[in-house]
């Protein structure tokens, strides 16, 4: 057990892997595979598993993305990290072939691969292509592929390991304004469910549901409602893809409250999905949803930061639906 | 830099150099990755068939137009049963007039063995040639293609994503242009591994336009996969003529930039192809990198089902479903099949007294029983269950029933 | 007016508006613009404008709908037709391009342009790519551009005209399980708004809520509902993004009972967003959703059609709420 | 077919043809859609530079100085920005090393009128070159960059995505593949409405591996569409060098299979850049169809910011944020630096007495001065308001906000 970064954690997963399976394989772009943290040794998975494993492309996720599945096809476990730039322009060969092969060939093609897709770090100031948080829906709504988002170091790492011993095609994304979360993480290898949320908060009051990227901000406004004292059950989905519908109606029927918390856009968001399962399930709830507007992220970040749900967002929402 | 050989139908070599000379000759040819063909009449005559070929012991060369017929008669089966049957709910893209395309490249590739052995090969939604070049099963297709339980692939796929991976067939699919970016990942890990597999992805003219086309070609040249290309120029995507979607008479010429072979072959004679295809699994398989080749070749049926087609004759003509841009005339459709791949392999194997006349009727006269027996051994089949829709998304467990409140 | 096909009266409306504006182009594939009725000239947009604004392309969807957008950049109305196997090969060029550019320059890029989405037409057989019914979610998550699917031949030539005219991006989705559909429509050009549900059938007991693809299935089960005594308040959403909560929110109200339908993939399939509008401003209501499973389509007809919601799924869903 | 003539820095023309018959000379060779290049020194004294800029009055060539100057100091003031002020918030993918390119493409180009007439450039993440060049405002320019509410696009774009369509500045963008698409299917519009505009793209050697690259030559190429395609090759994409994704020494060579001109220019030479531009503009505005041209060309700054740079001096030096696979290294800069594009063409002006080395510098301290005042100008704007963050998602109207329950 050390305080790692986030990257140190996953890589640490990923090269105990590749270690252990001589086939495996790592395809990137931008982002080489290197990670330090105070204490510990540089992990450098490029020097030390060699370029014919480790290997950097030009700029073409659909590539990146085909690789790896054709890998797995043809019987290597494979891991790619697509740039967020890119979470795109890989997506047809997840949406059409990943997500469906298995099913379409009566069970025939297997494909134990991940595909780590990087989310923006929504800094301000950057605007529509590059602050922009909106692919867990698109790859949520896949068949066939597990759609997965850890959001702190530790589910990072377990959940990492999962993803490669999983036999399924795995979409882990990555919101990369977590990267600078730093905790404890135990060194040795531990698996973390992938279908399954984590209650972050017990309470009775409300429920706050969310995932990724907006979950810092939700345990930032829990924190702040329970000195208000207001009960909060604080909920990471963690798995979009089976979405864990047992622990939000458990919550929901105790809270009969449900806010959901989402940096993607509003209109299907997974938020939305949240919200309409529960709906089905618990009767007489009362339901609000946060989310990024229907908009493109500006650039100005007055404008951008006015728009992006935050804290004070959260607690606000909070409040209207416990009055 | 690439070696571009042109294929020319029009020329016609005159030279009359004895064979072991002329195998010379072909060895430093094809040592520059290249391939060259003439034009239907017998190719041995003139002895332009290469080497390779020459060299194959006659059960090969038996088993190879065993195996065109196979193709042949498999789908003239289901023509005639999606004519005739009015209740058979089977489809297919058909396959031939390409048979030698097929047959050829397959017959150079490894296709026995373990998983980690076998040679791979990605298929397009007009799988049936190349799966029953590669080993599939017929009968287990058959049954597939009419969604039994007990097809190849359980019913989920039937034609245009049947997979084996048993024989290295990686399968159908039903989208032009991510197959050859997969097929090339596969032989990425193949390379990664230091397997000495090769993989061979067939596409058709319609694929040279998409996108991936050039992720494919550049990464495998770039990494120097073990990854062949076979672009099976038939001249048309759907109803449209190749000339609308590629500026260049030779797609081969493509490979130029990448700095790989880019071979034009003769796609109506299976040796020609036979030698293109051994070549270049040799130049993947020493490390070398990837090759493309473009086989000219032409499908007799239209782009799909049996529309145009009679029973009991070969080919579809004059149909024309709506008013198309360019749809193909029907001279043309004449003109090849009177170049007939399994015709041309037959009178070479009669030439090389590898089988006479009537040893070859005979041996067509059995793969044809074989193949209504594979189709009426599929009509027997039992139909899915459908609750078995939700299995097989993953690994384990099946996925909820959403259909039902 | 006349009885027509859905084509016929999709043609009808994009050759009237080809024949008002010189410059207006259509991108095509495999599906040449030509439509014949009986009792009516055929049309055949490729021989009537030329090949220099009408023009088919090799299969390269990125580029038909990059064309499209370049064109509407460049100061051109232009349409592209892009058939269900590249629905998702475009997609990248829509989600980060035409969906941000107008926002992103704050209002310097112009993009009247259309992207005609055709979906499968779900025919049992054919499996995995060639009968999924899903890209409505990935379509209406995305900001900056209007998702829009009709569902009738008279819809879907006003919206067609709408969507012409209108001077921002529309993606138009297309379910080509609804080509055999004819009925009466105008012959004259009429405008069918981009934002509005249509309320099918009123009634007081339940809303049921579909799109596109699903409402033949909806229409069928209502009626029987109704023959059984329901009052059925049947709507057809029309307009995915925006999505008219105004019309929703105000049917359930009255119900109390809402249920949606879809063919598209149950998580995060539209309903999911029509019950969480609904369920953050009615109070006290109870939902069902009935979708496609979270599977791709089968080839076997068996499988595919126990999965496919039909009129019966819907009939027994409703009943249920009902209850 | 295609025509592609090598670039070679190491080439010395040792002719001394005079002038007027070089001329002709290179205008059969440019007929066939080539310009040549030849080394950093003098290029005039050697005769190479070409025909039309020679012809180029004085008050043209004074502009284009001018014009490379403005970007220069545009980007210098605000790298010197970044690296003195820590309260400032602009960004910028600085493009200094490569003015000759966007210079001398544009000075091609028609750059005023009406949007029906103006020619369309699209550029990339690395805009301010290509803007400034077209003719965009640095002041607006300058209050975009720090997110100011009267900025050229109102603060929403930033760098990365600025654009003016009343100068046929179609715009930045972050992404890299899909822009020459776009940019292809602008000239399918103008050429379908029987413009005589034609669209310029801008794109990096990084864009050659990416799918899009393909779609965008061979529908251009097909559909014989007003189209240039400049190429941007400055050897790296990010921090890889380019032959990590790419199997030719020459990008253009990708132009061959399409059957349109590839043509090498030394991007440091904005006259050479000027002729080959020309070239291509000639032949899309009668009808010709595409060119692909490649310039030879490097940045002076790290892929993005400042780092590793000093106030006051040129260049990066040194920076290496990652263990990178490929950095460049520092030597590669002063190599480069050494050539640099405003120099070379200064030292052009003086021999061609367009104007004397003190006028050359007096330009220089006065476009300094703009560019300061520009910056200074942009510190005094106004921040956004908020809530427009939920306008222009569509023509009409605003979204609503939804982060607010
Ligand atoms: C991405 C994509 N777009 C369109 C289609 C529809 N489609 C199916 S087959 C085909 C033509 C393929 O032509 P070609 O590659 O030459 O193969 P052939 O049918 O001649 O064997 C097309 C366009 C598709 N399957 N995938
Ligand atoms: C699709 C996509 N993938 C990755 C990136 C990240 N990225 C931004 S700039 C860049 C390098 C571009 O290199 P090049 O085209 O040579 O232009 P240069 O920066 O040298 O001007 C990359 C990879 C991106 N913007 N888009
Ligand atoms: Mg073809
Ligand atoms: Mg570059």
């Amino acid at each position: 057990m050390a305080r790692k970064s986030w990257m140190y954690s996953v890589l640490e997963a990923v090269q105990y892997e590749m270690r252990q399976d001589k086939n495996m394989t790592w395809i990137f772009e931008l982002t080489p595979p290197v990670a330090s943290n105070p204490g510990k040794p540089v992990i450098n998975l490029e020097t030390e598993f060699g370029r014919s494993r480790v290997v950097n492309t030009g700029i073409d996720e659909m590539w990146m993305a085909g690789c790896v599945l054709g890998s797995g096809l043809a019987g290597s476990k494979s891991v790619t990290y697509i740039p967020y730039q890119g979470n795109c322009m890989c997506f047809q060969m997840i949406q059409n072939h990943a997500g469906k092969l298995r099913h379409m060939t009566g069970g025939d093609a297997e494909m134990p691969v991940v595909f780590i897709l990087e989310m923006t770090g929504q800094s301000p100031g950057f605007a529509g292509q590059h602050s922009d948080y909106e692919i867990d829906t698109y790859y949520a709504h896949i068949p066939g592929v597990k759609t997965v988002i850890p959001s702190t170091p530790t589910d990072a790492k377990g959940m990492m390991v999962s993803a490669i011993r999983d036999p399924n095609p795995i979409v882990y994304l990555y919101p990369a304004g977590l990267r600078s979360l730093v905790e404890d993480v135990p060194d040795e290898q531990y698996e973390t469910p992938l279908d399954k949320a984590a209650v972050r908060i017990e309470g009775g009051d409300i429920t706050i549901v969310g995932s990724g990227g907006s979950m810092p901000e939700v345990m930032k406004a829990a924190e702040q409602l329970q000195q208000e004292g207001a009960g909060v059950e604080a909920i990471d989905l963690r798995s979009l893809k089976p979405m864990d519908t047992e622990t939000l109606v458990n919550s929901v029927q105790k809270t009969k409250r449900l806010l959901t918390v989402d940096q993607s856009y509003y209109t299907l968001c997974p938020g939305a999905e949240v919200i309409a399962r529960v709906a089905e399930n618990v009767d007489g709830a009362r339901f609000k949803r946060i989310a990024f507007p229907d908009a493109p992220p500006p650039a100005s970040p007055e404008m951008f930061l006015w728009m992006r749900p935050n804290a004070d967002h959260v607690v606000a929402a909070a409040r209207k639906l416990l009055d | 830099m690439s070696e571009n050989i042109k294929f020319s139908p029009e020329t016609t070599d005159t030279s009359q150099t004895p064979s072991t000379t002329r195998r010379t000759f072909l060895k430093a040819f094809a040592g520059a990755g290249a391939a060259v063909s003439l034009s239907g009449k017998l190719a041995w005559a003139n002895g332009e068939i290469g080497f390779w070929a020459k060299d194959l012991p006659p059960e090969k060369l038996t088993e190879m137009f065993s195996t065109m017929l196979r193709i042949r008669w498999f789908e003239r089966t289901m023509v005639d049963k999606m004519l005739t049957e009015p209740g058979y709910r089977g489809y297919n893209h058909f396959y031939p007039g390409q048979e030698a395309v097929a047959v050829g490249v397959c017959s150079a590739l490894n296709n026995t063995g373990a998983f980690e052995d076998v040679d791979l090969i990605y298929s397009t939604h007009r799988p049936s040639g190349h799966a029953i070049a590669k080993g599939v099963d017929i009968k287990k297709m058959a049954a597939e293609y009419d969604f039994r339980a007990t097809g190849l692939n359980k019913g989920y796929a039937a034609e245009m994503h049947i997979a084996d991976k048993s024989v290295g067939f990686m399968g159908a699919d039903g989208m032009i242009g991510p197959g050859p970016v997969m097929a090339a990942g596969s032989a990425f890990a193949i390379k990664a591994r230091g397997s000495k597999q090769v993989v061979v992805n067939f596409g058709g003219d319609g694929t040279y336009a998409t996108p991936a086309f050039h992720g494919a070609l550049n990464n495998a040249a770039l990494l120097k996969l073990p990854f062949i290309y076979v672009l099976e120029n038939n001249l048309y995507h759907q109803y449209a003529h190749y000339s609308y979607s590629c500026p260049m008479k030779d797609i081969a010429e493509a490979a130029g930039p990448y700095g790989i072979p880019g071979v034009v072959v003769d796609g109506q004679d299976v040796l020609q192809v036979y030698n293109a295809a051994k070549e270049a699994v040799d130049r993947a398989r020493a490390g070398q990198g990837p090759t493309l080749i473009e086989a000219k070749t032409y499908r007799y049926y239209n782009h799909w089902g049996a529309p145009g087609a009679k029973p009991g004759v070969l080919g579809a003509f004059g149909y024309d479903p709506l008013a198309i841009t360019s749809f193909r005339p029907e001279r043309e459709v004449r003109a090849w099949l009177a170049r007939d791949p399994i015709d041309i392999f037959r009178k070479t194997l009669v030439n090389w007294e590898v089988m006479d006349q009537a040893k070859a009727d005979e041996t067509e006269a059995a793969v044809k029983q074989e193949a209504i027996d594979a189709f009426a051994w599929a009509d027997e089949q039992p139909l899915c269950d459908p609750e078995h829709g939700v299995k097989n998304v993953f690994v384990e467990g099946t996925v909820p029933a959403r259909q039902l409140a």
